[in-house]
């Protein structure tokens, strides 16, 4: 593992020592653990933000593994909008996003307490199994497949199958817009337009990394309302938000 | 001589897992007369220097737990007895579920599993095998190596592996459901 | 754990012979007790089908006399089984890099291969030394009735040697760096 990964990220608010190959769920249950939440809606939202500055500190030095994070980040996201923007009306699959994602950090908090416990016992209290018995007679069993060009072959099979860097997820997905990025494009497009759709300025998502860069900029959207540059004005739960500069 | 003695004849002859089912075509019994005969021989080691390990549809004999620094003494290979947090993660998933495809896996930790998956199966602590619901697919398990580290005659020895997989069944359809979607994807 | 169990542990680990006197010795305690032990173990193992065997002052656990007809003909149905495919696999794996260590095999297979290079050594294809490098671990090669089964008189003269041996090579490179990258954490 590299040592990278292990990097204390020092700026944030609470001290997360975590690693990427241990994941988004892990990062969010040590930031729930931290302030001993229980896992639930209002205990995601509130920690959103450690969640978020934690994926952009990841993000300059470990892109491979950022997508697990991103994912995790949109339906944490949802979450943190729907607490910020009460009236904002979720669809029912965005309802089964935020709760499967709680269900799944239940999990994962369950099988951690278990994997305590297997680190506990692992080592402890060894069955052995006989060591190789040894035979007084010698026998040479060959089997016809044995021959030069067979031997070649297996060889050959069973190098070409070692994984060629298996330290990178094996599916390589395209680079995420950072937060700080979309922040600045949201606002020279405030500044250019007075008004204007967040459908607009996102496009229409299709792939879900496309959804995960419409949800980055929601963010970042929910981020200046917070900073107090832009009124987010919702008029009608189905519609689009339209967003204003604040005057 | 009793199909109970052949058994632990044949099991302390070869030293390695067999199956009940070779078992009972080698000796020319039914399947019924070997497991009767395998809880007697599970009665029978009880007070003994050596136990009858199973999983599955395997079994095979080891030397007691208790007895683990002792033999530990005559061993001459290194035991590994480290392990990453990745792979604890990982061993208790497929531990507890006995028996569980890569996606699963991922989807409970949230991240890909493949290189952790290789570093455990290479280490003998895991088998995959192919899944008997989809022939396309690979399920992760325990191996006897895993458990006989784990100092348990079966699975159903781990801890709490009662509660926990009862608990574990009722969440899991929420997984199934959304791998499901993710496919349609 | 009584001294009984702690015997036949060992014993059946080992799978040789031992002397009494090695025994109290590794056990920490007198002769008179081990004999006691011993005597008790005989008993017990009475109506077993593993007994307990002496020779002169060796003592072993070995299979019941009136079963041998049954671990005979075990023992020649496994060696005339066919050969698995993780066997041909791991044996070409040895052929291209003679005097190969375990865990680069495994390594290259993905998976743990023990029980593949036991049954490779018991059917005499290929023979483990201590690895000269390193005390505690084994290296495989192939055995010279192999190579001369296989018609050549050397490893290098196998189809492409220099190219697959090459590779191998330059696997086991990136294993060690994976290695030293572990360690360096």
């Amino acid at each position: 593992m590299e040592a990278a990964e292990t990097e204390a990220i020092k700026d944030s608010a609470y001290q997360i020592k975590t690693s990427a190959f241990e994941g988004p769920f892990h990062l969010l249950l040590s930031l729930i653990e931290e302030r001993k939440f229980f896992i639930n809606d209002l205990s995601l939202a509130q920690v959103t933000e450690d969640y978020l500055s934690y994926l952009n500190k990841l993000e300059e030095y470990k892109t491979d593994e950022i997508s697990n994070f991103i994912v995790i980040a949109a339906t944490l996201i949802l979450i943190k909008s729907k607490s910020l923007l009460p009236n904002l009306n979720l669809t029912s699959e965005e309802e089964s996003d935020i709760h499967n994602l709680e269900d799944r950090l239940k999990l994962y908090e369950l099988y951690i307490k278990l994997g305590v416990k297997i680190k506990e016992i692992f080592g402890e209290k060894i069955i052995f199994a006989p060591l190789e018995r040894k035979h007084d007679t010698l026998v040479f069993l060959p089997d016809e497949r044995i021959t030069k060009e067979n031997m070649m072959t297996f060889a050959r099979e069973a190098l070409g199958r070692i994984p060629k860097k298996v330290f990178l997820p094996e599916v390589e997905v395209k680079k995420v817009m950072s937060i700080e990025e979309m922040i600045e494009k949201l606002t020279e497009r405030i500044e250019s337009s007075l008004q204007m759709s967040f459908k607009d300025f996102s496009g229409v998502a299709k792939t879900r990394e496309e959804k995960v860069v419409v949800i980055i900029g929601f963010l970042a959207m929910l981020e200046l309302v917070r900073q107090g540059i832009l009124h987010v004005a919702q008029e009608n739960n189905f519609e689009d938000i339209i967003i204003k500069k604040q005057i | 001589m009793n199909l109970e003695q052949k058994i632990e004849a044949i099991l302390f002859f070869k030293g390695e897992p067999m199956s009940r089912k070779r078992l009972s075509e080698f000796l020319g019994v039914g399947q019924i007369e070997v497991n009767e005969s395998l809880e007697k021989l599970k009665e029978n080691l009880k007070d003994r220097g050596i136990v009858l390990q199973e999983k599955e549809n395997e079994i095979t004999l080891g030397t007691r737990p208790e007895l683990s620094d002792i033999i530990e003494k005559l061993q001459k290979e290194e035991l590994n007895k480290e392990l990453s947090k990745a792979s604890l993660e990982t061993l208790s998933i497929i531990l507890y579920k006995n028996g569980v495809g890569r996606s699963l896996i991922d989807y409970i930790r949230g991240v890909n599993s493949s290189f952790t998956l290789r570093a455990l199966s290479i280490r003998g602590l895991i088998e995959k095998s192919i899944d008997p619901e989809d022939s396309r697919r690979y399920i992760y398990k325990p191996t006897f190596e895993l458990l006989s580290f784990m100092g348990v005659k079966s699975v159903e020895e781990l801890p709490d592996y009662q509660l926990v997989n009862s608990s574990i069944e009722s969440t899991a359809q929420n997984f199934s459901d959304e791998l499901k979607n993710e496919e349609n994807l």
